[in-house]
């Protein structure tokens, strides 16, 4: 029944993480350098050692080699590591999600193919390339209208005994330091998933181009006569409902403004004004309690999320309302931790906006939350539909 | 009650415009995301616009200024700031120390640093008040800690002064060529009484320019740290008396009721970026698409330009007035109430501006997110909550009378 | 640029604040806290401020009026808030509508209504629009479905129109002598272009007042139902054209781009409201104690106090320069944005003077409360999303030219 | 372990007490005239069902006669009341958790005394009056400097066998219908607790004078030399700490969010303005899932109260922070229904301006919520010393 205490396991996942980001990656990810947005290099030892701890197969059932964490637990891992750098946090979700995603779909055959190398090598990363360059993701327009189904532009044709890949990906999250994609194209019969191995000729890979609009890793993908054998098809089912899957973004996402509201406590403790401890001045005490409320609140929102994803049957025996509370926990928390890193950083005074200090860092981490994929307002309009029992189907991958 | 602009305001206002809009929107930018704090100033536009006046708007006519008022100065610092919000704070830091010239300079000093500032395009003024351990005890001074402040010291040698110590934060620090340099003279008084402002000279020994800091906005504009090691200041360069720097809010300065001009500045420029904010995000949603419709069909895009608008009117409107208060010195809080609704109105329209633009995947609007992270630097400027306090404040004692 | 009033408009000013201080003040709390709907209205207040020319501010002078401009209006309907916002909106709602008579009614009209009107002090006018079923389509009737919007039929028989149908929430109902009547004449036809308006008097057969409705805020103000069954109203009553109402935005009355006068008037009226509020906040903050201490030593209370003054200054800044626009008749979507904008000062406001008033225990301050009430009016009026959409779309417009 | 499954008890609380308010609640309370503020008599026929429910004595344990339902089924039932009525609401938790504390703290005498007509009659409420006229409780001036200790004005001189009480309390909810009342007062030995029926000679209750600003019933205690046995001195122990109660008051709260969400929802899918259902209008489509956002998030963060406040243990093993978790889920729930009343009060034009229409009354009732006590700036301050683990001590009650 209703049980708010964690595990001993989770706690002790949550302490480990929790010293690992003290130790190894903030005297790595806060060095000043590292603070100024033109200098975001992945810190490719501290992933390194991130896996040899399981925190890149960590959701990957025990049964495939991986930690079996369950849901909650992954998103407690991974706000611990945002506190110390969202990179290294984005990073190792996408891998962790996606190899519970993917080497659960597949056949016998294919874990045996791709597994041990998988398991066996730290910088083995997963990567889902599913975006089309011009595709607008956004409800929007189509707010309680129904969407035209569209049709992927990549196209898989059959060739012998394999296909043929051609076409192009982009805002591929891991894109850049994947070995292993799983691509997306339009078949005779639908829209079908193919692992592709990064060295697969044909196939290119780019950094995104612009300014640095997104956590961890992120390319865009050319596919050009990329050849794939039939058996590399992936009959990944039903694409899971996107609002009430794992919060890792979320959680990802409190990381950030728990990293800004913990170093303003301690300045706020530190920095002496006006004869007194700041924290002592009621206008600073009320922005913290204020923060401190806001990211309490999300947190809980977020593991419930969690939980949820893990027991649809908590919705089934209406425990749970039956709502997107992924989405909830995911615009919830993208407006409170944005106010919470301005807020923070506002108790900095002029340090708040020095590149070589951490909170200009939170604030703009926390804006890429706030503003990528739909943004919150996208968000809404889903959470709107589905208060009225709105469905919208998905579009579905065709399996052979 | 008149709203309408005379002639010569029209003309500063539409010189500035044109400026903003063919010398400073093409090079922002990329200004914007030069990679270290130095690639990211640029003398060309500072002669430029100096060629044109701006950076000498504020200095008596009888000095070789323009002599403009209050209100063609809220004009041109919006319009710069519809270019870019560093590069009209650039100009504008000048007349902000060239009104202190004019208010509190003896008339040798005006004759000895006026008349050089005016001729040379490239000399450009600054302050320094905050230290490293004293911000916003300066601006306003504890009452149960009265040797709270800043420390840097000043001893008299003879005809000199002996300056020890360090300021941070100080603009313009990196490419002024004079600076009023605010130092303990009497460490054992109390701030106000202590104080005494002194005019120092870039190359005066024992003075140097340590590090450059390097903003995540506003990244025109030069910001540094002021290094004193028995530095050298000649007596004629005390700014008014010695213990009593507090030029601005005594007598000599204070003619608004506030800071003389600081607190305009501030709104006036969040003004301009408002409304560069404003037109971007109008022309984005009529133009951009998604299914074939423009942006601007949907709802929320619409309430979210009526909320830009709606702000950035309501924020024209309050500069415009504390401009013309200023001008007929009307006392009052507002000025400090107006820059503290700019901090407000500035990141929320930048905010909603990005958000227009936002949608599809992982990229942004370079222009968008530049103005959000300009926006920002308000937080620390004119929005925090020593600055509203220190309005508060004022409007207690306002009531008072 | 001038800020300063003239000494008309000062003097009118005045007489309005008197009249607030001296014979709103003392009746206004009562009246909010009368029971039933029909307690709280006061004939004797609004002979009283007749008799001063409130109530025929905005009539020409040709025909016994007080001819203001829009920024004595302006003026007046703040101050007589800063009373009672309920009672300030009595009078201007007659202001409204008598700006609609001088512009729209033809010669004969004018004398056979706005002679009476100005005569008899207790002569008040309204206007029906909103219908059970429709409300936001007769303000933004909507694209896609034309027929959307008010229902009421009115058909010709001979030198008369037989009027069916029913208003609700119509301001002055159950206090007015002369209604202007919005009503279908065309059924087939969209809104826009099937609407006729007519003047219809108190005594007209087959009309009468339905249900009184009992708000939760600006219990003064009355607000009821009408009834028409068969209804006969003379021809010579139309207003304008036959099948085209919409006066307020058409040629005949459109001068500032938009609503004539309703904008202003709602940002007005909030603009006095805040700044009771604040007057009240500031009293109360000096001279309230917790452990001896004044209130007003608490850095929560000074930010609260800071916030009021800074939203206010920004509306009323906004309001004085939107009634300057109207009497230069400048185009511009202004109006409707501060009337939007007036909506979240006053609920912001009077919220956060709630709050310093709170504190101990269960009570609450009556006043205090009651502006939080009244500012909740604005909800509906000027505020709701499709208040903010309409000026949207009124902004995109003005950007495309 | 982490588990978010409802018990079917609580489930089938839920249930009972949702088709109570719908079917017995809400005819009485939502009728036009009741809707005005001035007409807020209390429904005394529906507390009286609601008693006979067990709702009245639902926290009291099971082997003192009562429910015995936990913190959280608590918060369930009082959230449900007060979607249908704040005032039953109100009533029904001050009495059921007053049941807890009191005879709880009984001696078997005082039990044996009070205990049975505590049990048979439904109208039987109960009250502590603690508060004094000019109490000031706010922190406010006393943040991070040592409060000041209070003495109490109300005495308990000792007379013979017993004392004799003179004063007067204020804003005592319940006070007007207490037939059980618990006085606080000051002895020689320091403040103590005396119960105190209604009946003794002396003592007086008189409604709370002005206008109406609390739910439930509420008033004025006068005190003039009322004679009590020292038999009814009750010894409580230590005040509990306010901030990790349970969040009873918080529940009720969230109820007026609901009650004023879901009129809206409704209202929202049968309006038709613009050629279509409001709700698929996007700005009403937005305002609706931002008010079910919060709400949702509120409910998560006073149901994690509640079950905190009756597992210590979680906090000691580090699952929840040691942070005051009912004060949190207070400020939170109080700005969040305000805004979602407001909101939904929007949806509806001018009818949410109107009397004998509900939604007015949730703007008002949440208002109440928002400014009554300290207010939410009180209850920031108070975050803000816990934050930086700033303890401090609360009065303690004396006893024998």
């Amino acid at each position: 029944m209703y049980n708010l205490h964690l595990s001993p396991e989770q706690i002790e996942f949550r302490d480990t993480v929790r010293d690992f980001v003290e130790d190894e990656v903030k005297p790595v990810t806060l060095k000043a350098d590292r603070l100024d947005l033109n200098d975001r290099t992945l810190p490719v030892e501290v992933l390194r050692k991130a896996s040899q701890m399981g925190l890149r197969t960590l959701a990957l059932p025990e049964d495939l080699g991986g930690v079996g964490a369950d849901a909650l637990t992954c998103c407690i891992v991974t706000e611990e590591l945002a506190v110390g750098d969202t990179d290294v946090a984005a990073v190792l979700a996408e891998t962790s999600s996606l190899g519970l995603r993917l080497f659960s779909a597949m056949t016998p055959e294919q874990r045996a193919r791709f597994g041990p190398a998988f398991l066996e090598d730290d910088d083995y990363h997963l990567a889902l390339a599913c975006r089309e360059p011009g595709d607008d993701s956004a409800l929007g327009i189509n707010y309680h209208r129904p969407a035209a189904r569209m049709r992927l532009a990549t196209t898989a044709t059959r060739d012998g005994g394999g296909f043929v890949i051609d076409g192009a990906k982009d805002c591929v999250a891991n894109g850049p330091i994947a070995k292993l994609i799983a691509v997306e194209a339009q078949t005779d019969k639908g829209p079908a998933l193919f692992l592709v191995p990064r060295e697969t000729p044909g196939l290119a890979v780019t950094g995104q181009p612009g300014p640095r609009w997104y956590h961890g890793s992120c390319g865009q993908i050319s596919l050009k006569g990329v050849r794939v054998p039939a058996a590399n098809l992936l009959s990944l089912g039903d694409a899971s409902d996107n609002g009430r899957g794992v919060p890792l973004y979320p959680a990802l996402n409190l990381g950030i403004g728990r990293a800004a509201y913990e170093a303003a406590l301690e300045y706020a403790q530190l920095r002496v004004q006006g004869g007194r401890r700041i924290v002592e001045h009621q206008a600073i005490g009320t922005k913290l309690a204020e923060i401190a409320v806001r990211l309490e609140v999300a947190r809980t929102a977020i593991w419930r999320a969690a939980w949820a994803s893990d027991h649809p049957d908590a919705t089934a025996d209406r425990s749970l309302p039956d709502l997107p509370l992924t989405t909830i926990a995911r615009v919830f928390t993208a407006e409170t931790v944005y106010r919470a890193a301005k807020d923070s950083a506002e108790c900095f005074g002029a340090m708040g906006v020095m590149r070589d200090m951490p909170l200009q860092k939170y604030i703009h981490d926390a804006m890429i939350c706030l503003h990528t994929g739909g943004g919150s307002a996208d968000d809404k309009l889903r959470i709107a539909e589905a208060l009225t029992s709105h469905r919208r189907t998905q579009p579905m991958l065709a399996a052979e | 009650m008149d709203f309408s602009l005379s002639n010569e305001q029209r003309a500063w206002q539409m010189t500035a415009r044109q400026f903003a809009e063919e010398e400073i929107k093409p090079i922002t930018l990329d200004l914007d995301e030069a990679p270290d704090a130095h690639g990211t100033f640029d003398w060309e536009i500072v002669e430029k616009g100096s060629k044109l006046g701006f950076r000498t708007l504020a200095v008596p006519k009888e000095f070789g200024g323009e002599g403009t008022d209050y209100v063609t100065q809220a004009l041109v610092m919006a319009e710069l700031a519809r270019g870019d919000s560093a590069i009209s704070k650039t100009f504008s830091q000048n007349w902000k120390w060239s009104h202190l010239i004019a208010q509190a300079c003896n008339p040798e000093q005006k004759e000895r640093f006026l008349r050089p500032f005016v001729a040379d395009h490239r000399f450009l003024l600054g302050k320094g008040i905050t230290e490293p351990t004293a911000g916003s005890d300066n601006r306003m001074p504890p009452k149960d800690a009265p040797k709270a402040g800043l420390k840097l010291r000043a001893e008299r040698q003879g005809d000199e002064w002996i300056l020890n110590g360090e300021k941070c934060f100080i603009a313009n620090a990196p490419v002024g060529k004079l600076f009023f340099i605010d130092a303990r003279t009497d460490p054992n008084a109390p701030l106000r009484q202590g104080t005494t402002m002194f005019l120092v000279e870039r190359d005066t020994p024992g003075f140097r320019i340590g590090k450059v800091f390097n903003k995540s906005g506003w990244r025109f504009y030069r910001n540094g740290e002021m290094i004193f090691e028995n530095a050298r200041v000649p007596h004629a360069n005390v700014v008014g008396h010695v213990n009593n720097s507090d030029m601005k809010t005594q007598a000599a300065g204070d003619r608004t009721g506030g800071d003389i001009f600081g607190d305009l500045e501030l709104a006036a420029n969040a003004l301009g970026v408002c409304t560069d904010a404003c037109e971007q995000a109008m022309r984005h949603a009529k133009t951009a698409t998604q299914g074939g419709v423009p942006l601007f069909e949907q709802q929320m895009v619409q309430l979210k330009i009526n909320k830009m608008n709606m702000l950035t009117e309501a924020l024209r409107s309050f500069v415009m007035r504390i401009a013309w208060e200023h001008d007929h010195k009307v006392h009052s809080a507002n000025a400090g109430l107006a820059m503290n609704f700019s901090t407000d109105v500035i990141q929320e329209v930048t905010e909603l501006n990005l958000e227009i633009h936002g949608g599809a995947g992982c990229k942004v609007a370079r222009h968008a997110e530049k103005l959000v992270r300009d926006g920002f630097i308000w937080s620390h400027l004119a929005g925090d909550t020593v600055q509203r306090l220190k309005v508060a404040a004022r409007l207690a004692k306002m009531a008072a009378h």
